[in-house]
């Protein structure tokens, strides 16, 4: 184990991935120098073929990164804000997400487009979004949302390692927050929900950032006398359904906290699960916290308010067990 | 024209194979039985012919939605694709596909494509591989004219070129996307000129000239085996037919068509210059149509005797393993 | 009242807001010769400043006419397949669903994109797709899901006259379909849902094409003795939250249908309306019946097996009553 | 250089006032108290000067994420300007957009964007609007060097040569995109001739010589005007700082960032310009800064005193009404 940085994980990650799988490259804007931090020199070890700076033009390098990994790479591409998913989205909906569908399964994807989500660096609407959701519509896709730097690491080299692509966000305000990781990284199987607290009047879902939240006000409410199943699934697809109808089974009370968007997004996707296959188990509404459904303001008086805080959680918390 | 006798004999079978293969849909789309849209290479067999002339299974393509020629001549199965545009289990993407999607990985044909444009950023990974593995080899992207003011096509192609990229890019310059002119909607006449700009040779080549396609690949291949980055072709050649089979072309003058027919058909062109120039003979050539037509009946007949996809194929391939 | 096609009935509205209002124009590729039909004959009547053929060149026609609306015109543009909302995304995603709120609302939007969705053409996966729950998990779009010519009609009227950029899903299935409309139309307002068939045993929630086969379910059912409310939407955002609450209140049970994803779409999104705000009245399960989560296959029999049809929703309706 | 003088002092001042804005803005950065990254235009203000020296309200600009001397050169007013950027309720955009997205339509400015490229379409918009309702506008769209390699910016060119629209682009090439040089992941070096190859006028000019810019933008903006359709300008001019102010610039060199600022100051090479051509006094010249010093002084205190917005601004302006 060694104290490291969710973005140290995850360049650890990519370099241990690197060294151990000569097919593996890492594409995007920037990367050489590492702008957004991860890819920090990786360049000085693996050189040109395989740290690659392309020109701001997502849609041809994401569809490079495909086109190559059809063919025996296995790209690493670096989208560096979920938001730029816009002007690439194509290559991702109908090109990644359906060709070994498509093709009757001749094709295999094994590729990886790790990207930035989350709102808090005052960078305004077009920088700030948690677009997970959106890709979790999308049949064909695995999608990642770690909440902490071991998960980083681990869920990456799995990611790395899978046959089809996987879109892995990381939540860049997760970026600088420390913990003691495994080292080297021990790979994490996809779909298998993190338990971070066991509890018995609630299950709190929760993803990226809104994990740490979470734990923040679990603990504030354990000294309420509330105790809560606190739980990241981690992956959005696949999801570990039965790690939250089971925990609902126990609690009777679902609360699901994300950062994305409140119509057709993650909350409304649990909520729905609860809803369908957790219903004999539900004693209460289930509560949804996510930000407004707004673009996200400038001013960081909005954005604070905009996103959702451990003290929403723990207000939500309380209001969903009041009203049983 | 200098070409060895068993090139020549390939190039025609390819390029009548095609034909056949086609001529055969219209007539088992009029019987009925073929689900979706057709959208027909006839006309067009030259470029497609030429290119893949070059390629062996290790080089690749990506192709378009009017991609029946590009996959027949990068050497994919007629049996097994009469049975994909058919929606059959035996089909070459086992029905899942149909005419708009047909690849064959194993020929190198990564996929023909429903999004016009998107397939050239997909040639250019195909190009990255064969770069960093060290196979030698290339790749080609078919691409209409009407596809080539695609964000995704100029910015590959700028990539491409920075890079330098062992890629071919073909412009099928067919004058029309759907019903539009292109040059109706494009703002310069002179595409090769264009996609030059990029940083590429680039050449602008009669298309209805199997010759020209030919040679012209053949150096284009050869600059970027030996390192020297991507080429633009602009091979003009016009659709016989509609946008697809069925389409009764109202915004298309009636002399166009028949121009096409009588004076731009590359077979004929081909079959005249060969006879005259006495390479071959008249009934090698026919031979050769004789037996596509026939394979190409035998294709269909298959195809219409094969079976659907089993039910539970709609939740295969999803994954590379059930989640 | 006149027997019109969906198609027509389209047509007819966008010739009567043309006629009305000189700053409509039309955009889009084969927009004269109207190769999706809709637009057939308008150039005729309104020429080329006002029916516009553009390149295949999505990103920008759909800027450009983003532009557009926001300096005097009132553009109405088809992008012919919301499948190709990949290659133009960020125009909607970042500019149009943005701009009012990045300036402050200094920026007006009367913008229109018409698209088609539905699957049923055997034009496979990247032709096929019903994507308006992407576009409903974005704050800032209205987003129009018509299922009758009359709602099309009176829809589009309301579309055109928005301030705000509003994304019309046509059901390329429907638009042969014909029946008796308003001549002329008739605006209908975004937001209020359509009470197709009224009921005690259960509310029936359906979109787009799936109004109708819930339509016919719905008179199976009558059959067997089973009555249900039948709700159409109309608009996804706005959404008739108080209709579908209402009804619940009522039944007690709940079936939404929805051609969309399976994963963060619009029956997750009811559903978890009904685990939220509808929860007391739930006496059962919510059923949520969509098309499974893959990519669109091209054999028919395939496809037929991929789509809900009236028989599945019948049988869906029936399995949530016996699990009362 | 025959330009009367109130124009160059105009085009001092609006010069003058972009760089003091700018450096305020550096120097309030430092005390703390504004939010996000701020991506600074000190070094190009010849190009946004020259370029909106030509345009009226009814013209419009959509600018970039480096676009504070897009926005004051367009007429927007500088208080406004810094209350947003300090997010502040009195802001251009009420404190929603800051620093990248300021916008102010009434001055014909539709908005700077955070995603590159995506600026372009929107101007061909504008442009239309103008042709359309024959307002005899033109629109300008600001556009990196980085930027340029962008499927959306491509798309627009060709857009734009294809309907004659009245739209000037103006590639801003500073040689960098973020900390990676434009010209090592761009195909070309010639960035003109590729636009000239959309099927338009192109040309290469000096960006630190703002009469270059004038002039240059006065023929694009004739030719627009005229119905004539789009031009495109390539500038080019040296960023002075980082990507964003903060950046510590380890991937340039020294000698290069010296250069740009002992010799490639726009606003000295002017007022060395001026003074030896005699056209104006030095005393008007400083003047002039010392104005545009005092009143950016002025709008960050105004900006520190304002308030932020209320937390109601939160659910307002995302529809015309609220749902
Ligand atoms: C991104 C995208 N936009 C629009 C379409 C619809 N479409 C299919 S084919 C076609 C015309 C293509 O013209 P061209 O590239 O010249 O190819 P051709 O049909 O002439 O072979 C269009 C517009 C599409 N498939 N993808
Ligand atoms: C579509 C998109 N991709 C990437 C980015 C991230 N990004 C912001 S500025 C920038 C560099 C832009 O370079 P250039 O266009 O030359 O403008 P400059 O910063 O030099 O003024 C990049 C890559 C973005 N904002 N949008
Ligand atoms: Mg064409
Ligand atoms: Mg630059």
């Amino acid at each position: 184990m060694r104290i490291k940085s969710y973005s140290e994980a995850l360049r650890d990650a990519l370099d241990q991935e690197m060294a151990r799988d000569p097919r593996v490259i890492i594409m995007g804007e920037d990367v050489r120098p590492g702008v957004m931090g991860v890819t920090q020199g990786l360049y000085d070890t693996y050189g040109p073929t395989r740290v690659i700076d392309t020109p701001i033009s997502e849609t041809a390098f994401i569809g490079a990164a495909i086109g190559a990994a059809m063919t025996g790479l296995r790209p690493v591409v670096e989208l560096m804000f979920c938001d730029f998913a816009g002007v690439c989205f194509d290559q991702i909906l109908n090109q990644a997400a359906k060709l070994r569908y498509m093709t009757g399964g001749q094709i295999s994807l094994p590729l990886v487009i790790r990207t930035t989500m989350g709102a808090g660096e005052r960078a305004a609407a077009q920088h700030s979004q948690s677009l997970h959701h959106l890709f979790t519509a999308i049949p064909g896709l695995k999608i990642v949302v770690p909440a902490t730097a071991e998960d980083a690491a681990g869920l990456l080299l799995t990611a790395i390692r899978d046959p089809d692509p996987v879109i892995f966000f990381e939540n860049k305000m997760l970026y600088d927050s420390q913990m003691s990781v495994s080292d080297p990284a021990i790979a994490l199987p996809f779909g298998k929900a993190h338990l971070l607290r066991e509890g018995d009047d609630l299950t709190i879902v929760a993803l990226s950032r809104m994990v740490g939240f979470a734990r923040t006000a679990c603990d504030e409410l354990a000294q309420k006398g509330i105790s809560a199943d606190l739980i990241d699934p981690r992956t959005t697809q696949p999801l570990d359904e039965a790690a939250i109808l089971g925990s609902l089974h126990k609690t009777g009370h679902l609360l699901v906290v994300d950062e994305g968007s409140a119509r057709c997004g993650m909350a409304a996707d649990i909520a729905s699960l609860a809803a369908s296959k957790g219903f004999h188990s539900l004693k209460a509404p289930v509560q949804m916290l996510t930000p407004p459904q707004t673009p996200i303001p400038f001013a960081p008086e909005l954005e604070d308010a905009w996103l959702p805080s451990s003290g929403d959680i723990e207000k939500a918390a309380y209001t969903l067990l009041q009203k049983v | 024209m200098q070409l060895p006798r068993d090139t020549l004999l390939r190039l025609w079978r390819t390029m009548v194979r095609i034909r056949a293969f086609e001529e055969r849909l219209i007539l088992e789309n009029r019987k009925g039985g073929i689900a979706g849209h057709l959208h027909l290479y006839i006309g067009q067999e030259a470029i497609a012919t030429g290119v893949c002339a070059h390629l062996a299974d290790e080089d690749a393509i990506t192709s378009t939605h009017r991609g029946h020629g590009h996959a027949l001549a990068k050497g994919c199965d007629a049996t097994g694709m009469m049975a994909e545009i058919f929606g059959r289990a035996t089909g070459s993407c086992a029905g899942k596909g149909g005419s708009m999607h047909i690849a064959d990985p194993k020929r190198g044909h990564l996929g023909a494509n429903g999004i016009v444009g998107a397939n050239a950023p997909l040639a250019l990974g195909a190009a990255l591989s064969a770069k960093t593995l060290g196979t030698h080899g290339v790749s080609v992207a078919f691409i209409g004219d009407g596809a080539s003011n695609q964000g995704a096509v100029f910015e590959s192609m700028n990539m491409a070129a920075a890079m330098a990229l062992p890629v071919l890019f073909v412009i099928e310059q067919n004058g029309y996307g759907e019903y539009t002119r292109t040059d109706a909607v494009t703002g310069t006449a002179d595409l090769a000129a264009r996609a030059a700009s990029f940083g590429m040779p680039a050449q602008q080549i009669d298309g209805t000239d199997i010759f020209a396609v030919y040679d012209a690949t053949q150096s284009a291949i050869h600059h970027a085996r030996t390192g020297l980055g991507p080429t633009t072709l602009v091979a003009t050649a016009p659709r016989f037919g509609g946008h697809y089979e069925g389409d009764n072309q109202a915004y298309r003058s009636a002399s166009d068509m028949q121009k096409a027919r009588d004076q731009q058909d590359c077979l004929a062109l081909y079959r005249n210059r060969i006879l005259e120039a006495g390479l071959l003979e008249a009934r090698d050539l026919d031979a050769i149509v004789h037996a596509a037509h026939s394979d190409m009946e035998q294709a269909a007949r298959q195809a219409r005797a094969d079976a659907p996809p089993a039910p539970a194929a709609l939740l295969t391939d999803i994954y590379a393993k059930a989640l």
